[in-house]
């Protein structure tokens, strides 16, 4: 095992564990993007370049566009609720 | 169940379960000390056979074809579920001038700047010129049908980004989306059926290979890499413009 | 092999494919024909495809890949009798899900017929392939569309969450699959079942065997829905749209059933043929807790449609302990139990459709006696559906209880009869009192527990409003399905048909001969297997059982109010806590799920 | 060290069952699930792994030098492919969710109990 791969896989661990371990929804999608980083380095680091390019395509961008979105609309509409509940 | 027995529950659980999959990893031969055979057999098959030099693009669709069409119809499937799911109601409109509400503008991109702004028609093109390329070298470089056409697909995201929602859904309307994501679908599928027409097997190759290394190299992959190409832009560009209009466009009427 | 192999999966994915673009301008009446006869076209290729493999089993080779001196590197679809005939099973149900689905819902998406194609097309493929990874992807495929077809109603809001919990179950298992494939690819080199499994012959079950077949267990008993890794299933059967709801418990979660017998037989025979008797055991506790669990839960429900989901579990229970047994007879009597059951609780599933339709609830209280409202044939058939899963003699049922009875005798395991005549009687039991209540106005109007009702309104209102009368096609097609859950067995030659081909399943070197080999094989010759005196007593018991357990439930609370404290108090109390266990909180599953897999890994760990 | 990809593997299944088990934001435990994923990758990528082995592109016909297995990495793209299509069908339904139930958790999502 050479050191770039133990390197990688380190920070695979680690970033992995962050993604769990952070509770706020928006700072999770960031840190899951650095994952999805951290994986495409890793499948690079083993030789494997078509599924590192599939991880960077949809870990960085594909994935973290739907969640980005599915946040917002949840966060408007929970902001819209406390406008009526004051306005009422 | 409490939350705290959730967690107690757990407790045991978990820890055993991460016991029984370290027991069994202790079986597998030690990370890099490989010695299996289906490797090197594909390997030198795909390339004496089929003249591809992206072995894993070739397996592909090729020797694993059939669970590359599996995988196809699991994307238009799940993108056909989105649609279902986020469907708008009666009780829903698109509200197109929803200045009301005191909310950011719908369809400008908040942090959409002007340089930003000036680039995104080049990066939109850049990116779609990357995703073809990409796209159509599936079987000589890495990548192939999918990761080109999730790149194909940021094209038009690009634009979005650049702070027009609405040209975005210009360039890409729904039907047109939806009817790419359907034709690349059927079209790895007549792929299978060609290979049933004239090699009288499904999925069989049924065009001529090329020589190794050249753009039309590797018998149907290319076409297979094109379907699936296809089928992949039109399924992200989909999936994107549902959520982004949920985020965006969407309100429900009154209250709920 | 024939031609025609791939087709019946390729020709659904076509015209899912052709519908999504069509719907736009082509009228309902033109798409439901259209995925009805796409359903027809598939379904009559499979039983040409089952006609072929009743008597020579085959390999198809995608793309032409076929095995050079027995070692292989392409995809097959490996046909049997069995696959090939749950597979045409399966068609054959999405087509009167369709027929049914034609007039239940009031405006339809062209979506959901695009979704039940490709739903079709799934179940068979998951059915026919020989490839380990192939059928995961095809079991991801199904859930995929299951996920989606949950919550095809989404004003509502029980279908979200049951959709939701459906989602993270079903996909958790599936990651311990690709896990499990993984570690049985690093030792073997192999993808294809039957190479697997040969390679794997000839050598002891060691600790990473083991814990691969678990994770398979595991990931595939999640879909079967057997206790603890069940709690999805309840939440999910009970709020999908009535069509759905049929495809559900009538085949896919028996899908998983069959998953767990094939790769038994295919791939850990070998191995595990030594620790038979342990394997057994541990198989043994796990489907007898889920059909007792089953059953309790099942006669605890006021919610029909739940009810009837309970009702599925106690099967499945009853099912795993046939698999358990690792014989070929009490293997051929799940097989003839799975069809009779699919049918029944099919038809019963689209009867509780026809009162959800008409009423607007689906509250066995709140229906009390209203069901008489109903054309006259609805009652009988609802009856009758309860008559079917309580394995009253004659009937397909029966049939396939009575070899599980004769297996679980020869394996010297009698008690296993008990077991079965419990779960029978307990779900057959229930269904009647449903049906006593609701047709004949028998027992009160009130439930011993207003909680529940509130409840069972707030998951009641899948169709906004109550309508006058019911269309023909949803009274029609339960009737069919129930006339053939009585004809099937009664065909002389269909009984030792399952049995042979129950036998050719269970014949692990001989799988990995045709499959790698293309090598005929020699049809088993088995003695016939008559239906006796104990059989029929068995029969007799569970369809008195069920009935005196209806009495009960209609006219027993004088009788429960009655029983001394320290005797009433401690059944309700596990009653109760067992409901409370399912408390549809996706935490609460997980932590199951994993003490579930934890515990059946520590088993087998220690057992084999 | 040869085991540490597994090690990792064996982690990351379980922590993100943790976090599945305690998330109280359904957003949060669709994240978990990908976490629980991944560590799929990891066991398949590495169990095709070879030392000093090659990406498994070849320029020439004679094949001398060692490759990498290329089938786990096909495995591997299907993997992914799977992963992004799951989350996009939960996130639809969470969003829906949200609309119905006004939250998203867990324990909050009440249509459904016994």
């Amino acid at each position: 095992m050479t050191v770039v791969q133990w390197v990688a896989m380190i920070a695979v661990a680690l970033a992995g564990t962050a993604v769990v371990f952070v509770a706020d929804p928006l700072r999770q999608t960031l840190v899951l993007g650095i994952y999805g980083l951290s994986l495409t380095f890793m499948f690079f680091a083993l030789q494997a370049p078509d599924v590192a390019l599939s991880e960077i395509v949809v870990g960085s961008v594909g994935v973290p566009v739907i969640v980005l979105a599915a946040l917002r609309k949840i966060r408007s509409a929970d902001a819209r609720r406390e406008d009526r509940e004051e306005s009422e | 169940m409490t939350r705290r027995a959730r967690l107690m529950l757990f407790a045991f659980a978990g820890p055993g379960l991460a016991a029984v999959l370290v027991i069994g990893f202790a079986g597998l031969p030690s990370f890099g000390d490989y010695h299996g055979v289906y490797g090197h057999v594909v390997t030198g098959i795909e390339l004496a056979e089929r003249h591809a030099t992206d072995i894993v693009t070739a397996l592909n669709f090729d020797i694993r074809a059939f669970d590359t069409l599996g995988e196809e119809i699991i994307l238009f499937a799940s993108v056909t579920g989105v649609a279902l799911l986020l469907r708008p109601l009666r009780e829903e409109e698109e509200d197109e001038d929803s200045e009301d509400g005191g909310q950011e503008a719908p369809h400008v991109f908040g942090g959409a700047s002007d340089a930003l702004r000036t680039i995104s028609a080049p990066l939109a093109a850049f990116l779609v010129a990357l995703g073809a390329y990409v796209v159509v070298h599936g079987t000589i470089t890495p990548g192939g049908g999918f990761q080109g056409g999730v790149v194909l697909a940021a094209g038009p995201l690009a634009v979005f980004v650049g702070g027009r929602y609405l040209a975005s859904r210009r360039l890409a309307p729904d039907w047109a989306v939806e009817a790419m994501d359907a034709a690349g679908a059927a079209g790895y599928v007549l792929m299978g059926i060609g290979g049933l027409v004239f090699a009288s097997i499904f999925l069989k190759n049924f065009l001529p290979l090329g020589s190794p290394g050249h753009l039309l190299s590797g018998g149907f992959m290319p076409l297979n890499s094109i379907a699936v190409g296809l089928e992949v832009t039109g399924a992200f560009l989909l999936v994107w413009t549902e959520f982004l209009d949920q985020a965006l466009v969407m309100r429900e009427k009154g209250g709920s | 092999m024939p031609v025609i192999t791939a087709l019946p999966i390729v020709v659904p994915i076509l015209g899912a494919a052709l519908l999504v673009v069509a719907r736009t301008f082509v009228p309902r009446w033109g798409q439901d024909t259209f995925a009805v006869a796409i359903v027809a076209a598939s379904a009559t290729l499979l039983a040409l495809v089952l006609a072929r493999a009743i008597h020579h089993p085959f390999a198809y080779w995608m793309g032409g890949w076929r095995p050079v001196h027995g070692v292989t590197i392409g995809i097959s679809l490996s046909i049997d009798p069995i696959g090939a005939g749950l597979a045409l099973f399966a068609m054959l149900l999405v087509g009167a899900a369709l027929v049914y689905a034609l007039k239940y819902f009031d405006a339809v998406d062209g979506l959901f017929h695009v979704l039940m194609m490709l739903f079709g097309a799934a179940m068979v493929g998951f059915c026919l392939t020989g490839d380990l990874f192939n059928l995961v992807v095809f079991f991801e495929l199904m859930g995929a569309v299951a996920y989606a077809l949950t919550a095809y109603e989404i004003e509502e809001r029980a279908p979200l969450q049951g959709a939701i919990n459906f989602a993270i179950s079903n996909s958790v298992a599936g990651y311990a699959m690709f896990i499990a494939l993984a570690m049985l690819y690093a030792r073997t080199g192999a993808l294809n079942m039957a190479q697997i499994g040969a390679t794997l012959d000839g050598h002891p079950a060691d600790p990473l065997v083991i814990v691969a077949m678990v994770l398979l267990f595991a990931g595939f008993l999640t879909k079967a829905a057997a206790v603890p890794l069940h709690f999805w299933l309840a939440d999910a059967h009970a709020v999908a749209p009535t069509p759905v709801c049929v495809l559900f418990s009538g085949v896919m979660i028996e899908l998983g059933v069959y998953a767990v017998a094939r790769i038994y037989w295919v791939i850990f025979a070998g191995p595990m043929h030594a620790h038979a008797i342990a394997l057994r055991s541990i198989l043994l506790v796990l489907g007898v807790t889920t059909a007792l669990i089953g059953a309790a839960m099942c006669t605890a429900q006021r919610h029909i449609k739940r009810l009837l989901a309970f009702s599925s579990i106690s099967h499945i229970g009853m099912f795993v302990c046939g698999i358990a047994l690792l014989d070929h007879k009490a293997l051929a009597g799940v097989a003839v139990h799975v069809v009779g059951h699919g049918l029944a609780k099919a038809a019963l599933f689209m009867l509780a459709g026809v009162l959800l339709h008409r009423f607007a609830t689906i509250d066995e209280f709140d229906l009390h006696g209203r069901g008489r409202e109903l054309p006259w044939v609805t009652g009988p058939l609802f009856a009758l559906g309860g008559l079917l899963l309580a394995a009253c003699p004659i009937f397909t049922t029966f049939m396939g209880k009575s070899l599980l009875d004769e297996a679980s005798s020869g394996a010297g395991q009698g008690w296993l009869v008990a077991v079965f005549i419990a779960a029978s009687a307990l779900t057959g039991g229930a269904v009647l009192r449903v049906a006593g209540r609701i047709f004949l106005g028998w027992g009160p109007s009130e439930g011993p527990d207003p909680l529940q009702a509130r409840a069972a309104q707030e998951q009641g209102d899948e169709l906004n409003e109550p309508r006058d009368n019911t269309p023909a096609p949803m009274l029609a097609v339960p009737a069919v399905l129930l006339a053939l859950a009585l004809a099937v067995a009664l065909i002389p030659s269909m009984v030792p048909g399952f049995e042979r081909a129950a036998a050719l399943f269970t014949d692990h070197g001989g799988y990995a001969q045709w499959v790698l080999r293309a090598a005929p094989v020699p049809l088993p010759q088995l003695p016939a297997s008559h239906i006796s005196g104990d059989d029929v007593l068995y029969g007799a018991l569970s369809v008195l059982g069920a009935l005196v357990a209806a009495a009960v439930g209609l006219f027993g609370r004088p009788l429960r109010e009655a029983l001394p404290g320290q005797l009433r108090e401690p059944a309700l109390a596990t009653i109760h806590g067992l409901r409370r266990l399912h408390s549809g909180h996706i935490g609460d599953y997980i932590a199951w799920w994993t003490a579930g897999a934890g515990v059946l890994g520590a088993a087998c760990l220690l057992a084999l | 060290m040869g085991f540490l990809p597994y090690a990792i593997a064996a982690w990351l299944f379980v922590v993100g069952l943790w976090g599945i088990v305690v998330s109280r934001n359904l957003v949060r435990t669709v994240l978990c699930l990908t976490v629980v994923q991944s560590s799929t990758y990891l066991v398949l990528v590495g169990v095709g792994y070879r030392a000093g082995g090659k990406a498994p592109i070849v320029a020439d016909i004679p094949v001398v030098e060692r490759l990498v297995d290329p089938t786990v990495q096909v495995l591997v793209l299907t993997d992914i492919v799977i992963e992004a299509t799951v989350t996009a069908l939960l996130l639809a339904l969470v969003v829906q969710a949200h609309k119905r139930f006004g939250s998203i958790d867990p324990a909050d999502l009440r249509a459904i109990s016994d």
